[in-house]
């Protein structure tokens, strides 16, 4: 039974992190409705600024990651400045494919320093030890990494619920035309959308670093494991980005936990989410927890 | 006409370098008035509301020649926000409410531009429900179940909590029912008088904005071709016909009426 | 005018430096080309980066010193993101050049192109030591012990240091790929020809953010030792999950908990940075010398990667010792075939690899024994070093061994 | 018809059946008669390194695909990232043939214009069934669903043990009617293979959007509503545009395995996907002769900037991989560039071109 446990806690855990990982897309989708491809490199900029920050020039971590939030935050708003900004109103395609671009652009960028090829690792500063409850454990980091993603996706949540921005960000995702006629600025939307975005990427490249060490391939392909659950959740709400996430990840853990070993599957896990998004797809169009568009005719 | 808050001089508004949609506009609008824009579809009348709030740009539009101004600003050349920010705001045509945030939110998107507090605007937020007490009753739904009547309330809601000088109104009876556009044009009137907002209104449906407003102007094909106190227009007999559908005998408009084309000339 | 005069001036300076270029190229002997495509980006980037650097620098110390007198290597080194496509073109291009050795890099493609390398009967060095590229193929040499053999030879290690009673249970995490699948075979006909241990699961990882599911399914299976078979970064994930979850055994074979164990492209430095004290007692199989045990072979490794510049990651990496280690095996060839007054040709430095054996086997610095190349026998070092980690760095555990099994099964 | 029959000097079209005809005018037809005689010829006056003709193959082989892409993505405006899995299901029709027949089995060194087109066929078949969810999904959601078929479709290839778990599945030597092709003549023999698939799915593509049914797929692009306002089926209309899609992957698959006579994953990966799309982009998405332009552009791109950045390299300090980093950076920022400039791509610039000659003298 603690095995069973045991997997849900971990599923848990691995969920609230995708969910985190997925908050970016959300923040960005929900004001310019732009699905942004290059996530998974800005999740990864934001974890080796943090490194760079606490190793190099020997910051103390928690500022280092303050700091690298900030960073990403302006980093992510001058993409939006100079790349996105020119595509406001273009087809869809042409969204994804200048985000698949940038994410091109800033794999050549990494790969200039020896981050892009090279493995490193936080240094520790987290008690080692285990917490254990009833046969199941779960370790400092991911705790912490669990805590960081809740705070992060509540205030988010208040952001948009309550205050004023927050509000009109969800406005301009409704009806631009109606967003500028009372004096929302819709290009400081847009900017304030990616920047956000990027700061949780940061949070969540940090966290994801904490657990896997920092290697630019496995943190870059958070931005493409995360698409199911941003789809599962409806892309556009933070509420189903983490219900999504915690899904993906039990499905994750249990898949990986229950079917690999047996009748020959193997890395289940990877491939599970995809198929299980399929199928809700087909029932939930717009995933679980999606704007279904009002339509008064 | 000594205090002009709004004063457009003679622009002319091109869309995509090709297409001139106004060929020299000039109205005015006094503080604390309400002033009419008539006209038909395709006059122009949407195009003017868009330019003298900076609205353009979205849809491609340039103003080439002429000024706005307002409240002594140069606002030629301005953006929607800042326009905004100096006290003229628009409700645009077909109300264009945030469909899936709820009423009160939609109404509190308008305070955005505000930098007066919070507590004014929580004020002022509670006003709009005493002005549209229609609305105090659905504040947490989907505005964009709401009927249509509603939605124009909330548009015109969220506009007066920018606290703006002017509000623009275009086309607030679209697709109301009569007695919805009567009660809308009341609020209209009464927020006039009691917020002292002067209103500047752009309608098809003369008949009711001409009982309401003090002043009006007629568009026809980008140019304004007439305007005089409302009373005035009102007697007019070609308004009479065109836009309010009442023959100079005092009967229903009739289609056999070939004339019209020829006396529709005259004023250009 | 003046627009004019500063093209003129512009196109002679463009010609000038050309003529430089080919001045500078053509100076002293012959000059032999040798082609290399390897994964500097994508998924096997952090090895492949090192090893590429080391091959790089050790020809370009070669020409520097004059190793072969006036002759040079003219090696091109080219990225093929691990793709096989690419690894393909560029080979073709190779061949175009004439290229008179080729060195290789990924296991996908070194088994996709093992048909050419037959019909163009050109020898060939990959970084992949796995098995099965000596299948059906004469022309491919494994710089070292292949995959396999490290598996069952670490598997053999294993059974007799086995702590406890009973068969040794031990499972295998490895990586879902051709390269990592490969040795597992081989294991179990070790396991069938008498080895005495138990294979109780073998573990294809995914992209997992936590194993803790599957170390606990392990451990209720009654496993004691984990043998990986994959690159670093899982197993990084995997001894950090383990070691919180106090699985992790505080000394070698110790019952009750897991004992962890790795092949080559397990482990060096990039482990301990990935894992950092989660890696404490990891067991490693390699056949280079580590940086971390100083002797002569290391102490050149570290010039030739001061004198080229390197950082010391680079320098301290086993990868680049991998990778200085083939050019070392190339250009050993390429010598010892001018020394007998061989042309040198595909076919000659085939053949003179392949009498690269007995009291003719080449021992390069950076291995910890003798290159040895045969007709029936195209694995190099067939030693093995075990390293353990102790107080962050890798350390030797007695003398190199070698695989008994691996004999018996084939 | 024009009073000129070589010179178009202005529409003169009076039946609808003169505007479908393929060549507009007798120079045209000559034009293009001349150009595929030069695209047949030169192999057999110039002789190129293998190298140089597997690169040419190789970009042959993309134009196969992006034509499938074209059409599902360019003409009916259903994104699909999942590209690189379509043409890897025409590749691994062919691998499973191999690996239950042998790879020298007579079926596949003979017959091999079957396998080809049997191939599509199964490409058809797999876009048909991916194409289902069109039905149902719109926009990002549908390019999703397309993402999950390729992460599907990796994991499959990469776990099952038939399709040997990802690693390199051979594929024999053909024989033509010379006998064995031997890899002396291997580019070139299949230089004119892919070449002759190509004009004949080119004009298969061309001829398709003169029909009802390429009209509608149009219809529905630009606004599925009204299409199925005017009675067209917009769910069967996208199911066909994937199947079709599919057939020309699948072709591009088979082209592929034989071409390089081996089947592996890596050629078939996200990352091939995004690669055909970006060709689609850069050539213009919904017109015939992007389909050409793209995959020239993108390849030699990637082969200018290794060569470049080979050049680069010397100079600058060993630590740097300007190698590296330069082929996803030009990679990325050509496509940027091109959706911020034109995003109608290339065939932009051929439209304008071309247009500009028909009317010189005059401007406009």
């Amino acid at each position: 039974m603690s095995y069973f446990f045991q997997i849900v806690v971990s599923g848990v855990v691995v969920g609230s992190i995708y969910a985190l990982a997925a908050l970016g897309l959300v923040l960005v989708y929900k004001s310019s409705r732009v699905a942004n491809f290059a996530h998974g490199q800005i999740i990864a900029a934001g974890a080796f600024i943090t490194y760079f920050l606490t190793v190099t020039v020997g910051m103390p971590i928690f500022f280092a990651f303050l700091a690298s939030m900030i960073i990403t935050f302006f980093l992510a708003m001058s993409v939006e400045r100079i790349f996105l900004r020119r595509l406001i109103g273009e087809p869809i395609i042409s969204v994804i494919m200048v985000t698949i671009g940038l994410g091109s652009i800033i794999d050549g960028l990494i790969y200039l320093t020896p981050f892009g090829t090279e493995n490193y690792s936080f240094p520790t500063f987290l008690p080692q030890a285990p917490l254990t409850l009833g046969g199941v454990s779960i370790s400092w980091t991911q705790l912490v990494g669990v805590i960081i993603t809740f705070l992060l996706i509540g205030g988010f949540s208040w952001f948009f619920k309550k205050s004023t921005v927050g509000i009109s960000m969800r406005a301009v995702s409704d009806d631009q035309f109606g967003a500028m006629s009372v004096g929302i600025s819709v290009p400081r939307v847009f900017g304030l959308a990616w920047a956000t975005a990027g700061l949780s990427a940061a949070a969540a490249g940090c966290i994801i670093g904490n657990i896997t060490g920092l290697n630019f391939d496995t943190l870059h392909s958070f931005g493409i494991i995360v698409f199911p659950v941003v789809i599962l959740g409806g892309l556009d709400s933070i509420l189903g980005a983490v219900v999504a996430g915690i899904i993906m990840g039990l499905i994750q853990q249990f898949a990986s936990g229950y079917l690999d070993g047996n009748w020959g599957l193997n890395g289940t896990g990877d491939v599970m989410p995809y198929i299980i998004l399929l199928i809700i797809l087909l029932f939930k169009p717009h995933g679980l927890f999606g704007v279904h568009e009002i339509e008064r005719v | 006409m000594e205090n002009n808050l709004l004063e457009v001089n003679n622009i002319e508004v091109v869309y995509n370098d090709i297409i001139q949609v106004l060929r020299g506009v000039s109205l005015s609008v006094p503080e604390g008035s309400i002033v009419a824009l008539l006209g038909t579809n395709g006059a122009g009348k949407t195009t003017t509301l868009r330019a003298i709030s900076g609205l353009l740009k979205p849809e491609n539009g340039a103003i080439k020649e002429g000024y706005i101004k307002f409240d002594g600003t140069d606002t030629t050349k301005m953006l929607g926000t800042d326009v905004v920010k100096l006290g003229s705001v628009m409700v645009p045509e077909g109300r264009r409410v945030f469909k899936h945030l709820t009423v009160n939110e939609n109404i509190l998107v308008g305070s955005i531009t505000r930098k007066d507090g919070s507590r004014k605007i929580r004020e002022d937020n509670e006003m709009m429900y005493k002005h549209f007490p229609r609305l105090s009753k659905v504040t947490n739904r989907m505005a964009g179940y709401s009927s249509g009547g509603e939605q124009q309330m909330i548009a015109i809601a969220r506009a007066l909590m920018a606290a703006p000088k002017m509000l623009m109104l275009d086309e607030p009876s679209l697709g109301l029912a009569p007695l919805l556009v009567k009660e809308i044009f009341d609020n209209i009137k009464h927020i006039n008088k009691e917020l002292d907002t002067t209103i500047f209104v752009v309608e098809q449906n003369a008949k009711v904005a001409l009982a309401v407003s003090d002043y009006a102007y007629i568009m026809e094909s980008g140019k304004i071709v007439l305007e005089g106190s409302s009373e005035e227009l009102q007697d007019n007999p070609d308004v009479k016909e065109f836009y309010m559908g009442i023959t100079q005998g005092g009967g229903r408009k009739s289609f056999k009426d070939v004339k019209s084309y020829k006396r529709r000339k005259r004023w250009m | 005018m003046k627009n004019k005069k500063v093209l003129f001036l512009n196109a002679l300076l463009v010609i000038a430096v050309m003529f430089a270029f080919t001045a500078t190229a053509n100076a002293g002997g012959k000059v032999y080309k040798l082609g290399m495509s390897l994964a500097i980006t994508g998924p096997t980037s952090d090895a492949g980066n090192p090893y590429a650097k080391g091959t790089e620098d050790y020809f370009k110390f070669v020409n520097e010193t004059k190793m072969l007198g006036d002759d040079t290597i003219d090696c091109t080194i080219r990225d093929d993101q691990y793709k096989t496509d690419i690894t393909k073109r560029n080979f073709e291009e190779y061949l175009d050049e004439g290229i008179v050795m080729y060195l290789n890099y990924s296991t996908g493609s070194t088994l996709g192109l093992k048909r050419d390398f037959e019909e163009e009967k050109i020898a060939v060095l990959p970084a992949s030591y796995h098995a099965g590229n000596l299948d059906d193929s004469n022309y491919i040499f494994l710089p070292v012990a292949s995959y396999s053999e490290q598996l069952v030879a670490l598997s053999e290690y294993v059974v007799k240091n086995h702590k406890g009673e009973g068969k040794a249970k031990v499972a295998f995490f490895i990586h879902p790929s051709a390269f990592g699948r490969g040795p597992v075979d081989d294991a179990k006909k070790a396991v069938a020809a008498g080895l005495n241990m138990e294979i109780v699961e073998v573990v294809e990882h995914g992209k997992d953010l936590d194993n803790s599911a599957m170390l606990k399914r392990l451990m209720s299976k009654d496993v004691q030792y984990v043998l990986s078979h994959t690159v670093q970064s899982p197993v990084a994930t995997m001894l950090k999950d383990s070691s919180r979850l106090g699985l992790t055994a505080g000394s070698y074979g110790e019952a009750g908990k897991l004992t962890f164990l790795g092949v080559h492209y397990t482990g060096g430095n990039d482990l301990i940075a990935l894992a950092g004290d989660a890696c404490k007692g990891y067991v490693w199989t390699c056949s280079f010398n580590l940086t971390s045990e100083k002797n002569d072979g290391t102490t050149k490794q570290l010039a030739l990667a001061k004198k080229y510049g390197r950082d010391d990651k680079a320098a301290n990496s086993h990868n680049y010792a991998a990778g200085i280690m083939v050019a070392q095996v190339a250009t050993e060839a390429i010598k010892r075939a001018k020394a007998a007054g061989l042309e040198i040709n595909k076919e000659n430095l085939y053949t003179t690899l392949n009498g690269m054996n007995g009291k003719n086997g080449y021992s390069p610095y950076t291995t910890i024994g003798p290159v040895t190349y045969s007709k029936t026998d195209r694995a190099g070092v067939d030693m093995l070093q075990i390293y353990s980690v102790q107080d962050g760095a890798f350390k030797k555990v007695g003398q190199p061994i070698q695989s008994e099994y691996m004999t018996k099964i084939k | 018809m024009s009073a000129n029959k070589w010179l178009a000097t202005g529409n003169f079209f009076t039946t609808y059946k003169q505007e479908q005809r393929t060549f507009l005018t007798n120079l045209d037809q000559s034009f293009f008669t001349f150009f595929l005689v030069i695209l047949f010829g030169w192999p057999l006056l110039f002789e190129l390194s293998n190298k140089s003709m597997l690169v040419i193959d190789n970009i042959l082989i993309a134009i196969v695909a992006v034509m499938g892409l074209n059409l599902v993505t360019g003409f009916a405006g259903l994104i699909s990232i999942g590209h690189a899995a379509f043409v890897g299901i025409g590749a691994y029709t062919v691998a499973s043939f191999c690996r239950t027949i042998g790879d020298s089995h007579i079926i596949i060194t003979h017959f091999w214009p079957l396998l080809i087109i049997f191939s599509g066929f199964m490409g058809a078949a797999f876009g048909a069934v991916v194409g289902l969810p069109a039905l149902r999904l719109k926009h990002l959601y549908l390019a999703i669903a397309t993402l999950s078929f390729q992460m599907i479709f990796q994991w499959v290839i990469n776990f099952m043990s038939f399709f040997n778990q990802g690693q390199t599945i051979f594929v024999g030597r053909v024989f033509w009617f010379t006998g064995k092709v031997g890899r002396k003549d291997h580019y070139v023999f299949w230089y004119f293979v892919i070449l002759t698939v190509v004009v004949i799915l080119g004009f298969g593509i061309r001829n398709l959007l003169k029909t009802r049914y390429g009209r509608s797929l149009i219809a529905v692009r630009d606004n599925d509503r009204a299409a199925d306002a005017m009675g067209m089926n917009p769910g069967l209309t996208k199911v066909y545009a994937f199947a079709l899609s599919g057939f020309f992957a699948g072709v591009a698959g088979a082209l592929h395995a034989y071409l390089y006579r081996g089947v592996g994953f890596e050629s078939f990966t996200l990352h091939e996907s995004i690669g055909y799309l970006a060709m689609a982009i850069v050539g213009g998405l919904g017109t015939l002769n992007g389909c050409f332009w793209g995959p020239v552009a993108i390849k030699f791109l990637d082969l200018k900037v290794e060569s470049l950045a080979e050049l680069a390299g010397q100079y600058l300090p060993s630590s740097m991989n300007l190698a590296t980093a330069l082929k996803p950076f030009t990679f990325g920022l050509v496509i940027v560039l091109f959706l911020m400039y034109e995003p109608r791509g290339i065939a932009n610039w051929w439209r304008i071109a071309k247009s500009y000659t028909k009317m010189w003298p005059f401007r406009y």
